[in-house]
């Protein structure tokens, strides 16, 4: 696969949600740009900020601060009328089959309110192309007038990703598309993301907590923390020479089904710290068996450690 | 805590404002006056009224009338009631003690209808129990309460001469002699809510029943008893107060009519009475101190709450 | 039977609030209050005639002026905030000075008249002038016989509100304690100038008169005072445990007009609508033997002015009031079944107040129906119906007084348009009869002015007079010498003296 | 033969619901030896949480009841125990955990409280003995400050702490048998292991015999002995976890093993099974699993194939077409085959 | 299974699902039957419910063709009561629909918007709740005066802000839900998003809350009419029925039993519906409940 230029640079994105216990730092300054046509992988473990980054991104949210180009346009600063034009180019896929579909409408109309509300297609040739979505997506023609609870979690997703397409857009974030689904269906959703991706040119953001899911379709990965990204890489780099200990001992966690596989896992202790007060310096010092005391009061910058390879880590050093 | 209490009650504040200046334009507006009705009266005597009227500065337009009402009322000053001549704040509260009885009985009256009968209803499902309940609470929820309140009348006051069927005794009466006085217009009162509650009861019970942590308490070998109670029923109440608290407001609406039926002299007859004579600092006056103890009990509610659910905390 | 001391009587009242004097007509608060003051002088039951009270006697020297001597001795209750107990405080002619300067001063809802001075010639004679003869001064239950007398140094003490809490005054029972709207406690008043029977008086305030019948079946209570729903009034008198006293009291009950508005303001329309009227039937079936059919608006039991000639100013005659009609320009023309007015639709709209007579009114909208006049009644809190008719909103009105003096010149006198004359009937000649009878001391001259004036009204159909109701007390069979009720509650006096039978 | 702890035998457990019988499972026999544990693995629906409900007697019914079988524990048939004698065994002999621990936790009653709850109902102790107790039992399951946590309500821990509390519950009574539904699904990773490693440690430390359910094979690889696949209400294989993973031989099982993406393993493609499981109306009268079945033939459609033992009865398949132990090694790059169920 | 779905694609299942209520189908074919007098009045009846026939008043049940005897004037008692039916029923159905039409779209807005449409609507939704209904009722209906179309417009007023808060409820429920930020993410608008994607996922319960609060409805016109304030007289309303035959209560209780028991049983009946839909429509709860 050929990969273009940035379609995304992310600069420093911050979104502090204001909550009664104070400011919930879900995202707290990351940066990554997204290369044309490649998938950048996103993990990290619950409530690291990985869906509010997706969401900020597709203007589901407003960011406390910080700035994003896609295909070169600020798109923070997109004027609410111009903002159809945008969303015609960046789509998403929820991770939750059951909620992300209008329980109150066919599939056809599910598929179809993109290209009625974007004026795609003459409303003659609608029922067509809902019908080539669909099979795009590795449905049935016919399944345009059904509803969405007669399907199962697996070709509801697909229906998801069929709105998605239906604008034609060039990048589409998914937020957790598999997380929810069964492992047999899993790998269905993900070959046909992969096919997708090939036929249609299309980049992605994918956003998972599961590393074995991310690393079969990613091309670059990013481990989150905290609301902060501790490390980036090409996923061979990234699974063969972790720099990380937080994405070490993520790898080291993942249960692999073999039972002959008798690795020492490095086990975290405790739990990961409450967003609202992040720990100062190194957010992953109170839980990283390596940390010194500059790891308590200093922050790591982001370094690059080889080709792409980005760590924000004191030990590194 | 107290800093929640007190924004809670500073937001009540423009809840009552807002009452008191419909209240204030709506009697304006209505046609009627208790004037003219003094008027009326062939024995009249026109000066006396005319400087009556002066001096309760009730010639002077509503605006200017509801302003100087406020600023009195800021005061702790009700104004005087246009028929009886008297101060507003001492005849509610004459009044208010026997609006008070009747309520706090009808709630007592309807929560130890409706709690047992509720769980008890959810814990045997779809049994004789189950049915019966239900359709007492659906009797309850649908009997008109002034119907009611004559079919009691008739039966137990009249054919059976069990009960009194009228007010509260004045004089010399001892607190047991008063529950007689008010066990029928208690259940007149409290008949729907006992049935809205009754359903509720179940419908909660049943939700709570089914629900992760009470499979846990069976899974620890908790007798149904004991999961019933335990914990089914300390979950399922929650929802239980916030409806009582809701239906607490329907309560002091109805008193108006059981206090009319029973010849009980509450807040709710003096309303009433007010509203027929269009005594407007009176009306204003009951009208606002039923929206006051309306908040206050939804505001005790809310204080409730922070003690049963550990998950809230309002700081 | 020999009286018998003790026992508490419990007297039924519909809404007791405030015991403030003068404010309200209400038959509650002056029933009660009667029992507390003395007045100069109450009124016969049975002739009007004025019988001394506090008053020893009066005279009337002349026209202009009236002298009253007051009993000696006559105490005012004790043990109470302004005079503790054992104080025997002597209430003379000062006091009776005071209170009438009082009423005047303050009563919105009784006029005294046009009394020029009030002056105590000694300790014991007061003396009154007014500006024209006043021989209603006496005559009348609502003036000077309402005037109760009080100590002028209480009103000091306690202020207006705080005397309305514990009045206290020299009648035959004193104030112990009351709960606005629910009761009222007066006890035996030891040092009244008559025996004194009963321990205690209560009155029991039950709204709903319905509840007050129960209340005295079942033994809760031992007088309804004024029994309003008259259907209990058989079933009352069937029983052997109670004693129904009928008393002439009662009201006049009519239909009035605003006599400016259209059509009404045409003595014709008025006329034939009344000829439409079956009102013996409508009465009978409401009120049955508990009234009488009205002619004029004095009633056989009042010694003036009652006239039974009038009579012949009313029939029934349907046909010929259709035809008044029609030729007032009355016509369905629009097909509705129900005359039209001048091609507009004719509607009557009856406005009352709730009562009993919404039940007649019914029945006579139900009779012009069917005579093709879209009638309706439409009952009315009384504050909105007295504002209605006060400002001429109302065209067809239920029309209500007590029956006599006051009533018929406040209904129909020029002088009371804005009050209670709200036919806004202001004839000259009318006025002039009324005014003049007024001055009257002699009997028949007064009642033959009153006929006439009386005459002129109801030629004019000014209103329509539909009954007399009667107005009936019930008492359990143990209270004994109860009288109804006429101008205040008589509890004790010199023509009766109530107790309690074992 | 082995000391088997628990023999489930032909149990069958149907739904009455509006759309007809659910036969949430449906004929399923498997032994439990003391001190082991058994993985049931299968997608969402299969069936498991039913099979461990039924085993604690605690299918709600109405709709479910346990239509036939038998569940031995310890010699003595459960279900023909009075409801009483039950409450004796739940939470003392067999205890359980579950998948959400926020929810499965009392959210209105101190965590400390519920654990006592448990001791207090089995163990004839005071209630500071009680109190005690639950204390030395958080600090066993690894929470730091226990006297403080005591005073916890669930919503003030996390996830993993929750889960803890309810591991802690489980095993204050010393029981025999804990049944763990899912009991790390809701979990993150770095959590998951600590809990995964935790369950090590108590089963080690307790000697408990574990029911481990699960659709994580990761998970099952780590911590069973044995493991039963399960697909719509039926078991379809049961074997020791070696031979799961290196020598499956039900289509079902392979076709789970190589859908899932792995880390230690590339591939371009994964190796999907298509389709998705049957709804109980459109469930075919033969294999329930033709419809997605590469090796599928005429007879499966119409004939349900009977669960087989072979190996001596360490092992067992339900298919007919059942892949060949030579299919494996040849498809196998380079793993030889285990030697049968020699995992012990 | 391949056949088409339409929006009603459910009614059969949901039909079937209903039938299992058997109070509700009680209540169903006792309200069926209210109805149909209600309708046919005109012809069913064989009195006039005004005519009064003063010679036979408190004719007892049965006798002289009145099925249910007559009241004090006379007039056929259930006359009056089939007449009486209309008034009942569509006070209850009009004050439900009003109601619900203003609170469904105060309750859309003041959920979608927050902000200060929120803050307003909320405040005066709580300036209602904390009204003495009644109270409220019966004052805004002396400025009025009694007539059938005020009493439907006035308790109207006071029934929306049940709505309201249901639909707000809901709203900010849905607001965060994935299909509503999906439908924005595809570029609908505002007003697409609230009337094509989030009120048909409210109506549900709106459906249920308007079924419960029909019976309200006619319980507090009931109740108006009782007090004297709802319609007038001579005009057959059930609870103006009930004061009427109040002042016999003694003489002759039937007159306050029956146009009673027509409320109750309404009611009643109107309930049981409501139970049974709220359990078909709304399958969490039903699921628990049965
Ligand atoms: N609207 C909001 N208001 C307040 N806090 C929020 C909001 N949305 C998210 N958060 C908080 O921000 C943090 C990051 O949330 P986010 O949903 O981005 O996490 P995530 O990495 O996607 O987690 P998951 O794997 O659970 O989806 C969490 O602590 C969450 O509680
Ligand atoms: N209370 C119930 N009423 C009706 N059907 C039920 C009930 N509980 C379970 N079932 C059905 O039984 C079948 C098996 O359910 P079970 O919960 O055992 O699945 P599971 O394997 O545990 O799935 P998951 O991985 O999602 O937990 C399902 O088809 C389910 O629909
Ligand atoms: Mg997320
Ligand atoms: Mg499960």
């Amino acid at each position: 696969m050929k990969k273009g230029a940035a379609i995304l640079e992310v600069e420093d994105l911050v979104k502090h949600f204001p909550s009664p216990a104070g400011s919930v730092k879900a995202v707290d300054g990351i940066s990554f740009s997204i290369l044309e046509g490649e998938t950048l992988g996103m993990v990290g473990e619950s409530g690291c900020g990985k869906s509010t980054t997706g969401k900020i991104l597709i203007r589901l949210e407003d960011p406390t601060s910080g700035s994003a180009h896609f295909e070169g346009k600020d798109i923070f600063s997109i004027h609410k009328n111009d903002m159809k034009a945008f969303r015609r180019k960046v789509q998403i896929v929820f991770q939750d089959p059951f909620a992300s579909l209008d329980p109150r409408m066919t599939v056809g109309e599910i598929i179809g309110e993109p290209l009625l509300v974007h004026n795609l297609v003459a409303r003659k040739l609608m029922k067509p192309r809902i019908q080539e979505l669909l099979k795009m997506v590795g449905l049935d023609a016919t399944h345009a007038d059904r509803y969405p609870h007669e399907f199962s979690g697996g070709q509801r997703q697909r229906i998801g990703i069929a709105r998605a397409l239906a604008v034609e857009p060039r990048l589409i974030i998914c937020d957790e598309p598999v997380s929810a689904l069964d492992v047999s269906i899993q790998a269905q959703i993900i070959n046909l993301l992969k096919d997708l991706q090939r036929n249609h040119r299309l980049t992605y953001l994918f956003i998972a907590h599961d590393l074995a899911v991310v690393k079969h379709i990613s091309d670059r990965i990013c481990v989150m923390y905290l609301g902060k990204i501790v490390e980036t890489a090409n996923k061979r780099t990234l699974f063969d020479k972790p720099l990380h200990p937080y994405t070490k001992a993520l790898l080291s966690s993942i249960p692999v089904p073999n039972p002959d596989r008798q690795e020492e896992r490095i086990l975290l202790e405790g739990d990961a710290p409450s967003p609202v007060s992040p720990p100062t310096g190194c957010r992953f010092h109170t839980r990283c068996a390596y940390a010194y005391d500059l790891c308590k009061y200093k922050e790591p910058p982001m370094l690059e450690y080889g080709d792409k390879h980005f760590c924000a880590c004191h030990l590194l050093n | 805590m107290g800093k929640y209490l007190a924004r809670r009650i500073l937001t009540t504040i423009p809840v009552l404002v807002g009452i008191s200046f419909i209240v204030f334009a709506l009697v304006s507006f209505a046609p009627g006056d208790s004037i003219s009705l003094m008027l009326s009266n062939e024995t009249v005597n026109v000066e006396n009224v005319a400087k009556l009227k002066a001096e309760l500065g009730l010639d002077r337009p509503w605006y200017v009338q509801y302003v100087s009402y406020i600023g009195k009322l800021v005061k702790g000053d009700m104004g005087r009631s246009v028929q009886f001549n008297r101060p507003v704040a001492e005849m509610i509260g004459e009044k208010i003690g026997n609006t008070f009885k009747l309520t706090i009985f009808s709630c007592l009256v309807s929560l130890c209808i409706a709690i047992p009968l509720g769980v008890l209803a959810a814990a045997r499902r779809r049994s004789i129990f189950d049915y019966s309940a239900t359709a007492i609470a659906l009797v309850g929820v649908s009997m008109p309460s002034f119907y009611l309140g004559l079919l009691l009348i008739l039966f137990f006051g009249l054919r059976m001469g069990w009960l009194p069927i009228r007010g509260l005794p004045t004089y010399d009466s001892t607190f047991l002699k008063q529950i007689r006085y008010l066990i029928l217009p208690s259940i007149t009162l409290g008949s729907s809510m006992a049935g809205i509650l009754t359903r509720l009861t179940r419908a909660t019970m049943i939700e709570a029943l089914g629900q992760d942590f009470a499979r846990t308490a069976r899974a620890k070998g908790q007798s149904e008893m004991g999961v019933l109670f335990k914990h089914a029923f300390p979950n399922a109440f929650l929802p239980i107060l916030t409806t009582f608290g809701m239906q607490f407001g329907s309560l002091l609406g109805g008193a108006v009519i059981i206090e009319t039926i029973f010849s009980l002299p509450g807040l709710g007859m003096l309303a009433m009475n007010a509203v027929k004579f269009r005594d407007l600092p009176l009306i204003q006056g009951t009208v606002l101190v039923f929206a006051i103890c309306f908040v206050a009990v939804m505001l005790i509610v809310d204080i409730l709450y922070v003690f049963i659910d550990p998950r809230i905390r309002y700081d | 039977a020999t009286p018998r001391s003790g026992g508490t009587l419990k007297v039924a009242a519909s809404s007791l609030q405030s015991l403030q004097l003068y404010k309200t007509a209400a038959n509650d608060i002056t029933d009660s209050q009667s029992v507390i003051f003395d007045t100069l002088f109450i009124l016969s039951k049975d002739d009007f005639k004025p019988i001394p009270s506090l008053a020893e006697g009066w005279t009337n020297p002349d026209p202009l002026t009236w002298v009253f001597s007051i009993k000696k001795g006559v105490l005012f209750h004790d043990d109470n905030p302004v005079f503790p107990k054992g104080t025997r405080r002597e209430v003379t002619a000062d006091d009776v000075v005071y209170s009438i300067e009082f009423m005047q001063k303050t009563s919105t809802a009784y006029t005294l008249g046009p009394i020029t001075g009030v002056k105590a010639l000694d300790r014991y004679t007061v003396e009154i002038t007014t500006k024209t003869p006043q021989p209603f001064l006496v005559n009348d239950p609502n003036r000077l016989c309402r005037m109760c007398v009080i100590p002028k140094e209480a009103i000091d003490k306690l202020g207006e509100d705080g005397f309305a809490k514990y009045p206290i005054g020299s009648g035959a029972y004193k104030f112990k304690s009351f709960s606005p709207d629910s009761g009222l406690l007066l006890v035996k008043n030891a040092f009244y100038r008559l025996p004194v029977y009963l321990d205690a008086v209560e009155f029991v305030v039950i709204p709903d008169p319905l509840a007050q019948s129960i209340a005295l079946q079942s033994g809760e209570i031992d007088v309804i005072k004024h029994l309003f729903n008259l259907e209990m009034a058989d079933s009352f008198e069937k029983n052997p445990k109670f004693n129904v006293v009928k008393s002439g009291g009662g009201s006049y009950r009519g239909l009035g007009f605003n006599t400016t508005v259209e059509p009404y303001n045409n003595p014709a329309v008025r006329k034939a609508l009344s000829m439409l009227l079956d009102i013996d039937t409508a009465y009978k079936a409401i009120i049955g033997d508990h009234g009488e059919r009205a002619y004029g608006q004095v009633p056989p039991w009042v010694p003036f002015g009652y006239d039974t000639s009038l009579k012949d100013l009313w029939s029934y005659d349907p046909p010929q009031g259709l035809k008044i009609l029609a030729a007032n320009g009355f016509k369905d023309q629009d097909g509705d079944g129900f005359l039209d007015l001048n091609g507009k639709p004719f509607k009557i709209e009856i406005k009352t107040l709730a009562g009993s007579q919404v039940k007649a009114l019914t029945i006579l909208a139900t009779q012009l129906r069917e005579k093709g006049i879209n009638a309706s009644v439409l009952t009315q809190d009384t504050a909105v119906w007295a504002d209605d008719l006060l400002k001429g909103n109302t065209t067809v009105f239920f029309d209500y007084s007590f029956a006599g003096t006051t009533g018929f010149h406040s209904l129909f006198h020029g002088s009371m348009i804005g009050a209670a004359n709200t036919h806004f009937y202001n004839n000259p000649e009318v006025n002039k009869l009324l005014d003049e009878a007024l001055t009257k001391v002699k009997f028949d001259e007064l009642s033959s002015l009153w006929k006439k004036a009386q005459r002129l009204v109801f030629k004019d159909t000014v209103g329509i007079p539909l009954y007399f109701e009667y107005s009936y007390a019930v008492a359990s069979k143990k209270v004994v010498d109860f009288v109804p009720p006429w101008g205040g509650l008589t509890l004790v006096s010199t023509e009766n003296n109530v107790w309690l039978n074992k | 033969m082995a000391d088997n702890l628990l023999e489930v035998k032909d149990l069958r457990t149907y739904f009455r619901t509006e759309e007809g019988v659910v036969k949430a499972v449906d004929g399923i026999s498997f032994n439990l030896e003391r001190g082991k544990t058994l993985g049931i693995v299968g997608e969402s629906g299969c069936g498991k949480s039913v099979t461990s409900l039924s085993i604690m007697r605690l299918i709600p019914n109405p709709p479910g009841k346990i239509v036939s079988g038998s569940i031995v524990f310890e010699g003595k048939d459960l279900l023909t125990k009075t409801e009483k004698q039950m409450r004796g065994i739940r939470g003392n002999d067999i205890s359980m955990i579950f998948q959400e621990p926020m929810t499965s936790l009392n959210p209105i009653m101190k965590v400390g409280t519920q654990i006592s709850e448990a001791i207090l109902l089995h163990q004839k102790i005071g209630t500071t003995d009680a109190k005690k107790k639950a204390i030395e039992m958080l600090t066993r399951v690894g929470i730091p400050m226990p006297e403080k946590r005591m005073d916890s309500y669930p919503h003030q821990l996390s996830g993993g702490m929750r889960q803890r509390v309810m591991i802690a519950m489980a095993l204050s009574c010393n029981s025999k048998l804990l049944i763990a539904d899912e009991p790390t699904t809701a979990l993150d990773v770095t959590i998951q292991a600590q809990i995964i490693d935790l369950m090590k440690k108590m089963r080690s430390e307790f000697g408990t015999s574990i029911i481990l359910i699960t659709h994580d094979l990761g998970v099952v690889s780590g911590l069973a002995d044995d493991v039963v696949v399960m697909y719509a209400g039926k078991i379809v294989e049961k074997a020791a976890v070696r031979d799961i993973f290196k020598d499956a031989r039900h289509p079902y099982t392979i076709g789970l093993l190589q859908s899932i993406p792995r880390i230690d393993q590339e591939v371009e493609r994964l190796q999907a099974i298509e389709g998705v499981v049957p709804n109980q109306q459109e469930m075919p009268p033969g294999c329930a699993f033709y419809p997605r079945c590469v090796r599928a033939t005429e007879r499966c459609r119409t004939e349900a194939p009977p669960l087989e033992s072979f190996d001596a009865g360490k092992r067992a398949v339900a298919c007919w077409n059942a892949v060949k132990r030579e299919a494996i090694t040849m498809s196998d790059t380079g793993n030889a085959p285990m030697d049968g169920g020699k995992a012990k | 299974m391949k056949k088409r779905k339409t929006i009603f694609s459910g009614a059969p299942r949901l039909l079937k699902v209903f039938a299992r209520h058997r109070l509700g189908i009680v209540g169903l074919i006792a309200l069926s039957a209210f109805i149909v007098i209600a309708v046919l009045a005109p012809v069913l009846v064989r009195f006039d419910p005004y005519t009064m026939d003063l010679e036979h008043a408190f004719v007892p049940a049965g006798s002289g063709g009145h099925l249910l005897g007559t009241d004090n004037f006379g007039r056929d008692t259930f006359s009056r009561l089939a007449y009486g039916a209309r008034i009942s029923l569509l006070i209850g159905i009009v004050v439900v629909t009003l109601a619900a039409v203003v609170g469904t779209i105060l309750g859309l807005l003041s959920g979608y918007y927050g902000g200060w449409v929120d803050f307003t609507v909320m405040r005066l939704v709580e300036v209602f709740y904390s009204f003495p209904f009644l109270i409220l009722v019966i004052a805004v209906m002396a400025i009025l005066g009694p007539s059938i179309f005020n009493v439907m417009w006035v308790l109207g007023l006071v029934h929306w802000p049940s709505y309201a808060r249901l639909v707000r409820g809901q709203v900010l429920s849905l607001r965060n839900i994935e299909f509503i930020q999906a439908a924005k993410t595809t570029g609908c608008s505002d007003s697409r998003i609230i009337f094509r994607h989030i009120m048909p996922n409210t109506i549900t319960p709106i459906i249920v809350q308007a079924t419960l609060g029909i019976p309200g409805a006619i319980l507090s016109s009931a109740a108006l009419g009782f007090l004297g304030f709802g319609v007038q007289q001579p005009t057959p309303e059930w609870g103006s029925m009930v004061n009427e035959g109040k002042d016999y209560i003694l003489l002759n209780s039937d007159m306050i039993l029956w146009p009673g028991l027509c409320i109750f049983l309404v009611v009643l009946s109107f309930n049981f519906i409501g139970d049974a839909l709220r359990d078909t429509l709304d399958p969490r709860l039903s699921k628990q409940l049965k």
